[in-house]
């Protein structure tokens, strides 16, 4: 390709800052909109309610500054997440931080059992014939069973053997992340070559051999599509695990108390900060991903 | 008489499609012993590759027998009887060139620095030397093919079973190959047997060859020849070397469709 | 066919000794003697299994019927022995209600799961997977159309990758009421990303030569897009189709725990848990697993056509 | 000393004023003096404190009656021991501008209800005004409520359930006027129930020495309730320590503090028997779908007030 | 003269690797005109390959200048000005045969009936009449490789780069189909870049032999022939041609690096 110097701009825009800065000030642009078409009724009717005379600015100013807003205005948001993250310290309820640590720690250790679990599943199933049939309609079965609903039995039940905290959270985050895995993982240790397979036969290598020299390098481009899947439907699952251990805290039980008493400021804080873990866990994987793909020879 | 590496009888192996069985191989006799070097040739399509495969136990067939070694060709194929070049290069991309010809020594459990003295020793055997750290994509195709009769070569089994090796090669490269190949055979008693689309090239090297027709793929010449064993590369221009290379010509010729 | 003697003997012992077993009451006394039994009969029944698996038949029928009876046999073992555990050990049946009870309820409750079965698969799940899935789909293809967008909106696509449902279902209700069309929006949330990763790693699975030959076609990008580049990716968006099938399911009974009209599987769910109604509970969960099953099935049929042509399929 | 004993209670709700009484005697050492070990666990919008308590996560639970009564004709065989609620605190919260002014106008209208076993009130008020809750002109549109005041606020319900110590002062807080609203309490419609009470499985009961142990906890439970409403801010300061979630204001738990202390005032513990009935007789005119299908035997008992 | 088809001028290409640049070519010098066939001969891994894939525009030089048709390679390519024969089929596993080689006629836009019919003009050329519903997997290694060139010839280009296209074929087939290209090449003034690793071949198809030699991959002879255009495989006898082959074999030579 040309290797003339491009300028400093298009060098900006050739790299990721430029388009994600551009794309984001998109969203955030359209999150302000969103947040005064959104949230005008229940400022005209306060102004209603004040008898204050108002003009479209008002409005406009009303709307990104109510206290329960319907779409809170990125501002409002910014300030909460500032506000309980910096100025808190980490130690206390009241900070992010400290629920963020909360739910991520369960999301990663329930991630690490569910991958671990997808991937032997996935070994199983693809050399022993009885696990496949017996095992692998069940397995899709146990994932149609809404977890919200068995959680708090399974919370009980661990709860009853002595299992509190961090692992009956960390089972339900398993329980969700594990299946991504193991489908991709079917798939990709199906995936080689029927001619790179013959080689192996050839050698009488061992399952096990074919499976570490053929099988398992075959198999990482479905597993790390896998495992970014599966790290975010971890999270998913720690939030959700949060709501039957009691709502103690996470950013689970920040979600459900600044719902049930309808401070949306503090739901949406929850909610980016969420979703900025996940997003960081994602890239995390894909960095990962990279390097490995570096190692393995990977054309660039 | 030296032992049966390969003996098969009234052999064939039908492929089903979803548009109708494919006759690959029918009625396929031949017996293979120790040290010859057998070649097979024939038209495209003619189960060259197939019949290759049946010994290799990588396809089944579906009638006759088949032994090696006096075993099933299961058997055979576990006590790891054979090295095999197939047609394409088959290298793993995620392995360098060296680490793709130590693949079989790894699987077979040798040390490390003995593996890595046997890569380099058939590496440069086939002209690859030096190129060790590559990946197979950063390499030519003939190189690649080149790297994987290196890996076959690299455990040095008794029976060579290899499909086309030298198709993607130049004529210099291929002299030296086929030289290198007659020594090695010639040193270890080897049984080799291969699959080539080049007449001289099957004349030259073989002790037998076997000539195949397609649809359905047979047998339907085998010629024996008494070349010396440590014969070079100028017995091609000896009229004994042009009446056996006539014949398999005239065999190639029969087995093909066409009549222009 | 030996193999197949053997395993029928062995499943046809299990099958005699857990008819037995369900006949021998116990009413919540058993003890340690009830669970060994329970143990070698589990025995004796996964080695029938492994045989019945590995059997092969000559007759492409029996096999099928084979293939099928596993899958079958060991879920049937599945209820036993839950069946057995519940009403041998005495299990309160708020904590986990025997299969017979639940099958009774099943029966006596059809038309209550049917009124669910349509407002919470039929609207909300089927409704959110294709939405979800098709704009997953459409972004990742929009990402590689536009390499702007591929670096700017693949990260911000990873924030949608997590937005907990337990937040966002709230503000759905909020936004887009307290019928289905609020579960839709959930499901699209929770389908989107697994698409838009799995697309996207499929769209760079095509070979490289592949692709170059497309280029001395002088293809356009949307003409190599659907020559080569889709179909290579098909193995990876059957996957996220897969994983999607679950997810839209559990998605939407999650749901509707935040708000619903009086209807739909997750709101029976967490009705009837308040109530205590266990055997509901599971009868809705009984229902959640088949239909989640037969979509799986679907989606899985569907991938053995498109992708008949990749090794995974060819294998064996 | 003897170890303490250890005693779990299962709340029924996440950790806020409603349940002041029980904070404040762990924090202030009521039940330690008792000689009590006490775990309070908070619940949560998918815990059921019968199925913890069937399932050995509790030794105790708070429940409302209804509910308790129905899952004791489900197999969980729930005991009210105690009764720190006097009264009931559920209302229904319509906006005026509906024009509801009366039980008369809810047909047509869409009301929120909380389910969870929380709803059998509210069917209970709705079958004894004979107005079907199967949507329709004659008949009332009823939508499973979320967490939150929301679908008031935002109208797409008439009315909502509101508790007079929580919900209703969300709408208050939202900006509405009191004035906007118009209020049904189920005490005053008749229809009222007993709520937050102390529920634990009939054969523990058996053991005297599980009573004794209820009967101390009880007895510093009652103290807790009394020095709450003795000191509501220090109450609520306790409250706000124990919340987990850090998502409680001031504010409102101050306001929740004081409504909860009038609900409260004038217990003992001790249930009235007269309320039992009463909350019985409610709740078994259900019409076709009773909550309770025949007047439960043995759900109370005076045993453990009596030794306190 | 013919006008100029490729001008190639001071032509490098440097591959960067981790363990250092690979030279693949240095410094060419090649003019193609219209209506030449022009082959490319010389030891594996010399940069045949690369130089085809640069007059394809599949690779970027790193230095010279080049032009195709009087344009830059990628506006030639973007008017699909070449049909390409890859060394490796490279067929789309999910389409069977008939619709692997309709493929080009697709994305060109030619209607239905016509796709099918070139692809049965050409399926037959190669050999592969009643194949067209089977999918490659079913195919041999030579009946992949003509699939592929069949291919190549169906949209008809006016100037076709192959790439060892008949590697995979035996003799007959070879003969066959050098055959069938002459007469193609002759009837339609169509140009031909050719890789080959056959000496005759190269001699009795080419108009221009380009001998090449590695490290750094360079030319080193360019051998114009004069052979009639209408020429018969019996002129592979004359002493022309073998004086010829004789020159090519030597230049081969002195760019292989072993001295035995
Ligand atoms: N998996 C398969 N399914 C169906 N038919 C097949 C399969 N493999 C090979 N065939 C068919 O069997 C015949 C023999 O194929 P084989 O690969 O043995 O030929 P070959 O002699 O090696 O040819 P070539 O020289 O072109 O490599 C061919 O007609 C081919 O189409
Ligand atoms: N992508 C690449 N990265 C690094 N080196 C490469 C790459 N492609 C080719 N090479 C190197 O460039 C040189 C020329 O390769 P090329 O494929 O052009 O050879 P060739 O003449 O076609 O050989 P063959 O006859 O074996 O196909 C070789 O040394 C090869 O290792
Ligand atoms: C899912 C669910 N929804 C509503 C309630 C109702 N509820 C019962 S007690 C209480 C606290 C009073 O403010 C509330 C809101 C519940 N328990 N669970
Ligand atoms: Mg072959
Ligand atoms: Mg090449």
């Amino acid at each position: 390709m040309a290797a003339a110097k491009p300028k400093p701009i298009a060098r900006l825009f050739a790299g990721h800052a430029g388009p994600v800065a551009v794309l984001g000030l998109a969203l955030v642009a359209l999150w302000y909109a969103g947040a005064v078409w959104l949230n005008a009724d229940l400022q005209i009717d306060a102004f209603a309610r004040a008898g204050t005379d108002w003009n479209f600015t008002d409005l406009v100013a009303g709307t990104w500054a109510q206290e329960r807003p319907l779409l809170p205005a990125p501002h409002q948001v910014l300030a909460e997440l500032w506000r309980t993250t910096v100025e808190t310290g980490i130690a206390s309820k009241r900070s992010l931080v400290f629920h963020g640590w909360v739910t991520l720690s369960s999301t990663l250790l329930g991630f690490a059992a569910g991958a671990l679990l997808g991937i032997l599943l996935a070994v199983g199933i693809v050399h022993v014939r009885v696990l496949e049939k017996s095992l692998m309609p069940w397995i899709i079965a146990s994932q149609t069973i809404p977890i919200l609903a068995v959680a708090p039995m399974v919370i009980v039940v661990l709860g009853a053997i002595g299992l509190k905290g961090l692992v009956p959270k960390s089972v339900i985050s398993t329980y969700l992340c594990f299946f991504p895995v193991a489908i991709g993982m079917v798939k990709g240790l199906r995936a080689p070559d029927l001619l790179q397979l013959d080689l192996m036969r050839t050698y009488s290598a061992s399952a096990r051999q074919t499976f570490f020299y053929l099988r398992w390098p075959t198999s990482l481009p479905f597993l790390f599509a896998g495992l970014k899947v599966a790290i975010s439907i971890s999270l998913v699952g720690a939030i959700i695990a949060e709501l039957p251990t009691g709502a103690q805290a996470g950013l689970g039980a920040r979600l459900l108390a600044g719902s049930y008493y309808g401070q949306t400021i503090q739901i949406w804080s929850a909610l980016v900060a969420a979703a900025l873990m996940a997003a960081l866990l994602v890239a995390l994987m894909g960095a990962i991903e990279r390097q490995v793909a570096r190692l393995m020879g990977a054309r660039s | 008489m030296a032992a049966k590496v390969v003996d098969i009888a009234g052999l064939s192996l039908t492929f089903e499609t979803k548009d109708g069985p494919v006759y690959a191989l029918s009625n396929v006799d031949l017996t293979i012993r120790r040290g010859e070097f057998v070649s097979f040739i024939g038209p495209s399509g003619c189960g060259k590759t197939t019949l290759l495969r049946v010994i290799a136990d990588l396809e089944k067939s579906t009638g006759g027998s088949i032994a090696v070694n006096g075993l099933s060709p299961e058997e055979a194929r576990l006590q790891r009887a054979y090295g095999y070049v197939f047609q394409a290069p088959a290298l793993y991309p995620w392995r360098n060139i060296e680490r793709n010809v130590t693949l079989p020594l790894e699987i077979m459990g040798m040390p490390k620095a003995e593996r890595q003295a046997r890569a380099k020793k058939y590496l440069e055997l086939v002209n690859l030397g030096g190129f060790e750290r590559k990946f197979p994509w950063q390499l030519s195709g003939g190189m690649q093919q080149r790297a994987s009769i290196a890996r076959a070569l690299s455990f040095e089994p008794d029976l060579l079973l290899m499909d086309e090796p030298f198709g993607a090669l130049d004529e210099i490269v291929r002299d030296h190959l086929n030289e290198q190949l007659l020594r090695l055979w010639d040193k270890t008693e080897k049984t080799v047997v291969f699959v080539t689309h080049s007449i001289p090239e099957a004349v030259f090297l073989s002790s037998k060859i076997v000539v195949m027709s397609p649809r359905p793929g047979r047998i339907i010449d085998v010629i024996e020849t008494d070349f010396p064993r440590g014969r070079g590369l100028d017995i091609r221009e000896t009229p004994e070397f042009l009446k056996i290379a006539h014949r398999v010509r005239e065999g190639l010729r029969a087995g093909h469709a066409y009549e222009d | 066919m030996s193999g197949l003697r053997h395993a029928l003997l062995f499943l046809g012992i299990a099958g005699l000794g857990a008819i037995a077993m369900l006949d021998a009451h116990t009413g919540g006394e058993a003890g340690a003697g009830y669970a060994l039994s329970l143990l070698a009969l589990s025995l004796l029944g996964w080695r029938g299994l492994a045989l019945l698996a590995n059997a092969r038949l000559g007759d492409a029928r029996r096999q099928r019927l084979a293939d099928l009876a596993v899958p079958v046999l060991f879920g049937l073992w599945i209820v036993f022995l839950w069946q057995a555990v519940t009403v041998g050990f005495g299990v309160p049946q708020v904590l986990l209600p025997p299969p017979s009870m639940i099958l009774a309820r099943i029966l006596g409750s059809a038309d209550i799961l049917l009124a669910d079965f349509r407002q919470t698969f039929l609207q909300a799940v089927l409704a959110g997977y294709v939405l979800g899935c098709g704009s997953g789909f459409i972004v990742a293809l929009i990402a590689d159309r536009v390499p702007f967008l591929q670096r700017g909106l693949l990260p911000l696509g990873n924030l949608a990758s997590a937005l907990p449902i337990v937040g966002v279902a709230p503000i759905m209700v909020m936004w887009f009421g307290f019928d289905w069309p609020s579960k839709a929006a959930v499901v699209v949330i929770m389908t989107f990303f697994p698409m838009l990763v799995n697309t996207v790693a499929g769209l760079a699975a095509a070979g490289r030569q592949e692709r170059e030959l497309l280029g001395t076609y002088a293809a356009s990008w949307g003409q190599s897009l659907l020559a080569l580049r889709l179909p290579a990716a098909m193995p990876f968006i059957f996957n996220a189709l897969k994983i999607n099938s679950t997810l839209a399911l559990i998605g939407a009974i999650v749901a509707e725990f935040f708000g619903t009209p009086i209807v739909g599987m997750g709101f029976r769910i967490s009705t009837e848990v308040g109530r205590m109604n266990l055997d509901m509970v599971w009868a809705e969960i009984v229902l959640a697993a088949v239909a989640g099953s037969l979509f799986y099935g679907l989606v899985a049929l569907a991938e053995r056509r498109v992708t008949f042509w990749h090794p995974s399929l060819r294998q064996r | 000393a003897q170890a303490a004993d250890k005693v779990t209670l299962q709340l029924k709700w996440v950790t806020q004023a409603q349940f002041a009484g029980y904070y404040v005697a762990k924090e202030k050492g009521f039940y330690e003096e008792a000689g009590l070990d006490v775990t309070i666990n908070p619940g949560g919008p998918d815990i059921a404190p019968p199925q913890v308590i069937a399932g050995g996560g509790a030794d105790v639970i708070v429940d409302w009656m209804p509910s308790a009564l129905a899952s004791r004709e489900k197999g969980v065989p729930l005991v009210n021991i105690a009764q720190p609620y006097k009264r009931s605190g559920m209302m229904l919260t319509c906006r005026k501008e509906t024009g509801i002014t009366s039980p008369a106008d809810f047909p047509g209208k869409t009301l929120g209800v909380w389910f969870f076993g929380n709803e059998y009130p509210f069917l209970s008020w709705m079958s004894k005004l004979g107005i079907p809750t199967t949507g329709g002109p004659k008949g009332v549109t009823v939508l499973k409520q979320g967490f939150n005041v929301d679908p008031l606020l935002q109208k797409q319900a008439d009315c909502i359930s509101t508790m007079t110590y929580n919900e209703y002062w969300q709408v208050i807080e939202a900006g509405v006027k009191p004035e906007d609203l118009v209020v049904f309490k189920y005490e005053e419609q008749g229809v009222a129930t007993l709520e937050d009470g102390l529920y634990v499985l009939e054969a523990k009961l058996a053991d005297p020495k599980f009573v004794e142990t209820m009967a101390k906890f009880v007895k510093a439970s009652m103290k807790g309730w009394d020095y709450a409403r003795a000191h509501p801010d220090e109450a609520v300061k306790i409250v706000l320590d124990n919340d987990a979630t850090g998502a409680q204001t001031e504010g409102h738990q101050k306001t929740m503090m004081e409504e909860v202390n009038k609900l409260t005032e004038g217990s003992t513990g001790v249930l009235d028997p007269a309320d039992y009935e009463r909350t019985v007789k409610t709740i078994m005119t259900g019409g076709s779908d009773p909550v309770i299908t025949k007047a439960p035997v043995g759900a109370w008992t005076h045993a453990v007030t009596d030794k306190m």
